[in-house]
């Protein structure tokens, strides 16, 4: 007796609680079992690229914020970072420990979400993203103090920060610091010791490293394969140089081992915060400008322009979901020829058919969570 | 059969029993009429429950009502054509017939019997009446029945699994196509 | 610290394989030709001293007269990174191999490219628009992209400001 | 038991039924009415009993997964929100009940409102006090078994009558963890039975007081497997599967809306108390209390305790991650059901042991207590050994931490769920 079974087409999204916002998943299935997946996106897409060739590289800043708005501060660094690189700025020494914190800051805030959230697509009942968004606002309180606002921060410029931290902020961080590391060991407790989430996460969507190296994986993802890749130790940028943490990575290259990757880098982001709070030092926050870069077009009214170089910039830096990178091309005018943002969440999105095909829906969503996307950014 | 409240529980679960089991041949969708089909099985343990047979009764719920249906929606979920409706069957006329033929032949066989009237009062606990004749009077039966499930359960099983076993490698191969 | 292979080195280093391959080379890229993209990429992900096997990212660039591909690749072994380049002339249907078949991390970043700027990359298995929809007019990554009549590209919008033509792109002419 | 039997002695509500049905009979009536009439009080009764435990449920439920969730939950409506309830209510019985135009209408009106029957026939036959039941059938456990499995018919037919994937697939789920969980759950009340040697729930309770001992003591096995398999029937979370909020979007509820969703929503909470209710009478002593019961109505412990069950639920939906269909059925069949059957068999056992050497209740069943925990402790250690599920997997969870750039920590996949 041979069943004969007809395989139909579900749509995961765009309006459904597991797809981390408006993006689509369409699954074609054989009863439960996935057998092929596409996914559909494009419904947030802002085309900042090409906004970003209109408005000047000033201007941009608070773009940056926009495309992974649960990490608008390693957003805003890395495109700063690689106007600098295009204009060859040297960088304060306070701003770039200033830059240290607020990028860990805003990974211990995006790791929490993204924590929660795939805990959520494991089947709890909101519990665990209800403790850790705890954390997150905390971290966000402290944005807040620090330049005023706090999803869209709009913290960084160029040649150094917005702003000084007012003198509470480092108390108040020390004391959210002495917290945090019970939380977090609470959550590796209640999460990575769960018998359900093992049992629903461990052997799902496995990548091995060459895998995860020829689908140029970065972040978790690539960690959680066993690859020990970080930028702020490979590439250091800003004052991770200065800063004493390891590479968590995984040993299964499963959805539980990319979860424990961001658990573990919790952990290091407290560390790294640790060692900032007693090693920042005074001085200024801003680098001075070059006259010849920074000019202001017309009449005096009009804003002051920065224009870099002829010439092309490729600047990355390792932000929650993976390696952000900014490849800017300048023309020496005062907006950028060409803005290319390198999207990590976008491209650990490439293997989702591979890491779908085979499983059920209720897997396909785990796998979703562990990929942690921000659609903000995969769309752009 | 003599106070009012059996009387109408009697008429009301045989016109839902022989209402429903009408409709299950009656109506063109299959979900409708396995529908009416547990509709039917409801009433007949209603009917058990009037003749004080409290246990067949609930045993009927639990097997026809709750099981067999379950089997009955299967059934018809794994049919290719399930979406379908029933309208374009070539069946009706001689399933009509069929049905007239076994109702007149139950109606003539209930009306023309000389039915004997027990003066016994009913089991008072008939579950334990029922469990005592399973296990004492008629347990060759019962066991024999047991083993023969066994059997055709084992049967099944292995039925499914090589089949299964084959189906997959063959998805498996199309996948990586 | 990552080491940065300058474009130089890494023309050099094609050169010696694929001579010929190289159109010009400045310290940030290599210029490859298009047509021998593919053997370079592969000598580039499998050279033991090169070993580019982590593909950073694909993106394209329209100088008006050409279309620049870009490609960044990293070595995690070796912790180096290094950039070449392709282009084509061609503006009405721009072509250029395919790099999903050497790295397949370039799937998603060709669709992209092809989606925004309009290159088609050859080989790709899966050539369609990603984040607009299918039928969509136009490439809106192009530099003649919506050039509708009394708008003009770059900053010329702002309140209050000359006339003048600004250095740079800034005085593009309006393209039909 | 009641020492005072007159109308006004509330321990026993059935006390003022009683006196209501004398005074009707004296009014010269048929006596068919009093029957009807003292029916019809109790059923009503229960209903709004039901309805209002329901919509103060909603409330703690919520306030309590707030507590849970690090949120304060609701506290607008009313005082500290307690007419949540009220307001969720009136706020779906307002709201559009939306009916798909590719819908089976019959089946699509019908399901929300067959779901709720099971939900509440279930009360028919559990004791809320002494002699407070509406009909105490001597196959009172079966009759919990058999409409329970009337609700999958209810589920099923709201997923398909929807015409929408996510919820047949949540359907189809449902019919499948009924059956793997049916089993089971026939099992564990078997065992209940055997002891006591009745299927009436008054039996077993009074069983339970007279022998001073609640039945989850002498039975842990039987209690825990219960638990499990009524939160699969309820579908309530871990065992949520056929409404998978974060799979499925809702379930086989999907296209509902309005009031027609608020039917699925009140039937889950029925289905609920009705399955506490249940764990109350057969596991947990029922209205008694050690004698308590002489001095406070028996309907009050029963309630008490219910809500008590209640909780347990609630806490495990605050608290668990949600299996994956496969995961949670082949628990049942593979680990679940063999414990069972050597439980059923240690049972029965010892019931004839009891039975034929005559052995006094007091001497025989702590030892059988002792006997089944340890049995229990030791079956569900060591099968889990046998299925490889045993060994604690604290070991080697956390990532590796290391400061080696570009080096490969990879050791090969890990099986799925391993």
């Amino acid at each position: 007796m041979k069943l004969k079974t007809e395989p139909y087409v579900i749509n995961v999204g765009p309006q459904h609680p597991s797809t981390h916002g408006v993006f689509r998943l369409r699954l074609t299935m054989d009863g439960e079992k996935i057998i092929d997946a596409e996914m559909i996106i494009g419904y947030l897409h802002r085309s900042m690229e090409k906004l970003a060739e209109e408005r000047t590289y000033t201007q941009n800043i608070p773009f940056t914020d926009r495309t992974d708005y649960i990490a608008a501060m390693t957003g805003n660094l890395a495109y700063v970072m690689a106007v600098e690189k295009l204009m060859e700025i040297e960088v304060p020494e306070r701003a770039n420990w200033l830059r240290t914190i607020m990028a860990e800051l805003q990974r211990l805030a995006s790791h929490a979400m993204a924590g929660g959230t795939f805990a959520n697509d494991c089947g709890t009942w909101q519990t665990p993203v209800m403790h850790m968004i705890r954390d997150r606002e905390k971290v966000l309180d402290l944005f807040e103090m620090a330049c005023g606002a706090r999803l869209t921060t709009n913290y960084m410029r160029i040649g150094g920060v917005s702003r000084d931290i007012p003198p509470e902020f480092l108390p108040a961080m020390t004391k959210l610091l002495k917290e945090l590391p019970d939380r977090i060991d609470e959550y590796e407790d209640l999460l990575l010791n769960n018998e359900i989430i093992i049992a629903r996460s461990r052997g799902i969507a496995v990548l091995t490293p060459e895998e995860a190296i020829a689908y140029s994986l970065s972040g978790p993802m690539l960690r959680g394969s066993g690859v020990a890749w970080d930028l702020r130790k490979a590439d250091p940028y800003a004052a991770y140089d200065k800063v004493e943490f390891d590479i968590a990575v995984g040993t299964k290259g499963d959805a539980y081992d990319r979860f424990a990757v961001r658990m573990a880098e919790m952990r290091q982001s407290v560390r790294i915060l640790e060692q900032c709070a007693e090693m920042i030092p005074e001085g200024p926050i801003h680098a001075r400008l070059q006259t010849a870069t920074v000019q202001p077009i017309g009449n005096p009214v009009a804003p002051l322009v920065v224009r870099p170089p002829e010439g092309e910039a490729y600047a990355r830096i390792e932000s929650p979901r993976g390696e952000l990178g900014f490849y800017i091309v300048s023309d020496g005018g005062p907006s950028p020829y060409r803005f290319h943002i390198r999207a990590p969440s976008y491209i650990n999105l490439t293997p989702l058919k591979k890491m779908t095909v085979g499983m059920t829906v209720a897997d396909a969503v785990v796998v979703l969570g562990s990929v942690d996307i921000v659609v903000g950014e995969v769309d752009r | 059969m003599d106070d009012t409240g059996t009387v109408v529980a009697f008429w009301a679960m045989a016109i839902m029993t022989v209402g429903s089991a009408l409709m299950v041949g009656a109506v063109r969708n299959l979900i409708h009429a396995v529908i009416f089909l547990v509709l039917s099985f409801l009433g007949v343990a209603g009917l058990y429950i009037t003749l004080s047979a409290d246990f067949v009764g609930v045993v009927q719920i639990l097997i026809y009502s709750g099981a067999i249906s379950i089997l009955v929606i299967f059934a018809i979920v794994l049919t290719p054509r399930a979406g379908r409706d029933n309208s374009e069957t070539s069946m009706l006329v001689p399933g009509v017939v069929i049905a007239g033929l076994v109702a007149t032949m139950l109606s003539y066989a209930a009306i023309e019997t000389d039915w004997n009237i027990s003066s016994r009062e009913g089991f008072e606990e008939t579950a334990q009446a029922i469990g005592e004749a399973l296990l004492d009077k008629y347990i060759l039966p019962f066991e024999v029945a047991g083993a023969l499930m066994l059997v055709a359960m084992l049967g099944a099983i292995i039925i499914v699994r090589a089949e299964g076993a084959e189906s997959e490698t063959v998805e498996v191969e199309e996948v990586e196509e | 610290m990552t080491k940065l292979l300058a474009g130089h080195d890494i023309a050099h280093q094609i050169e010696q394989k694929f001579p010929g391959a190289v159109i010009d080379a400045v310290p940030e890229f290599a210029m490859v030709k298009a047509d021998k993209l593919i053997e370079v990429c592969t000598f580039l992900r499998d050279d033991p001293e090169l070993d580019l096997a982590y593909l950073n990212s694909v993106t394209a660039v329209d100088r008006m007269d050409t279309f620049e591909v870009v490609y960044h690749m990293t070595s995690i072994r070796l912790n180096q990174i290094g950039s070449i380049k392709t282009s084509t002339t061609e503006r009405d249907k721009p072509v250029v191999p395919s790099v999903s078949s050497v790295w397949p991390g370039a799937h998603l970043q060709e669709r992209e490219a092809y989606d925004l700027m309009g290159i088609v990359f050859d080989g790709h298995e899966d050539m369609r628009r990603i984040f607009l929809w299918e039928g969509f007019d136009g490439w809106p990554l192009r530099k003649d992209f919506m050039n509708i009549p009394g708008h003009m590209a770059g900053l010329e919008r702002f309140p209050g400001e000359p006339g003048t033509k600004l250095e740079g792109r800034g005085n593009v002419e309006a393209q039909d | 038991m009641p020492i005072l039997a007159k109308w006004y002695d509330f321990r026993d509500l059935g006390n003022a039924i009683g006196a209501l049905q004398d005074q009707i009979l004296d009014w010269g009536a048929p006596d068919w009415v009093p029957y009807v009439v003292s029916g019809i009080i109790a059923v009503v009764g229960i209903l709004l009993w039901l309805l209002v435990s329901q919509i103060v449920f909603i409330w703690i439920e919520r306030r309590v997964i707030g507590l849970m969730h690090n949120r304060i939950g609701p506290n607008r409506v009313g005082p500290m929100g307690l007419l949540q309830g009220v307001a969720d209510a009136i706020k779906l019985l307002l709201k559009e009940a939306i009916t798909a135009r590719a819908t089976d209408k019959i089946l699509f009106w019908a399901a929300p409102i067959a779901i709720f029957i099971p939900a509440m026939v279930v009360f028919a036959v559990i004791p809320f006090g002494e002699g407070m039941v509406l009909s105490d059938l001597n196959v009172g456990v079966l009759f919990f078994l058999a409409i329970g499995s009337i609700n999958t018919i209810a589920v099923f037919a709201a997923g398909w009558a929807s015409n929408n994937k996510y919820a047949l697939i949540g359907a189809m789920r449902q019919i499948g963890m009924l059956i793997s969980y049916e089993l089971v759950q026939v099992f564990a009340l078997l065992s209940v039975v055997i002891l006591v040697g009745s299927m009436r729930m008054g039996d077993i309770v009074a069983w339970q007081s007279g022998n001073d001992v609640w039945m989850f003591a002498i039975q842990p096995l039987a209690f825990v497997a219960f638990i499990i398999a009524g939160l699969v029937e309820v579908n309530r979370s871990p065992a949520d599967l056929s409404e998978a909020e974060s799979e499925l979007t809702a379930g086989y509820h999907t296209e509902y809306s309005g009031i027609k969703f608020g039917f699925f929503y009140a039937a889950e909470y029925f289905a609920t108390f009705a399955l506490s209710g249940v764990i109350v009478t057969l596991f947990m002593g029922g209205w008694t209390l050690w004698g308590a019961e002489e001095w406070v109505p028996g309907f009050l412990i029963f309630v008490t305790k219910l809500y008590a069950v209640f909780f347990l639920f609630i806490w495990a939906r605050g608290t668990l991650p949600r299996l994956r269909t496969d995961q949670l059925m082949s628990f049942s069949w593979k680990f679940l059901l063999e414990l069972m059957f050597v439980q059923i068999l240690v049972i029965g056992l010892e019931t004839l042991i009891w039975r034929e050497q005559a052995y006094d209740a007091s001497t025989v069943l702590p030892i059988f207590g002792v006997i089944n925990w340890v049995l229990a402790i030791g079956l569900v250690v060591l099968w889990a050994r046998m299925l490889g599920h045993g060994t604690p997997r604290t070991a080697g969870k956390r990532a590796t931490l290391t400061q080696e750039i570009g080096k490969i920590y990879y050791e090969g996949a890990a099986g799925p769920g391993a």
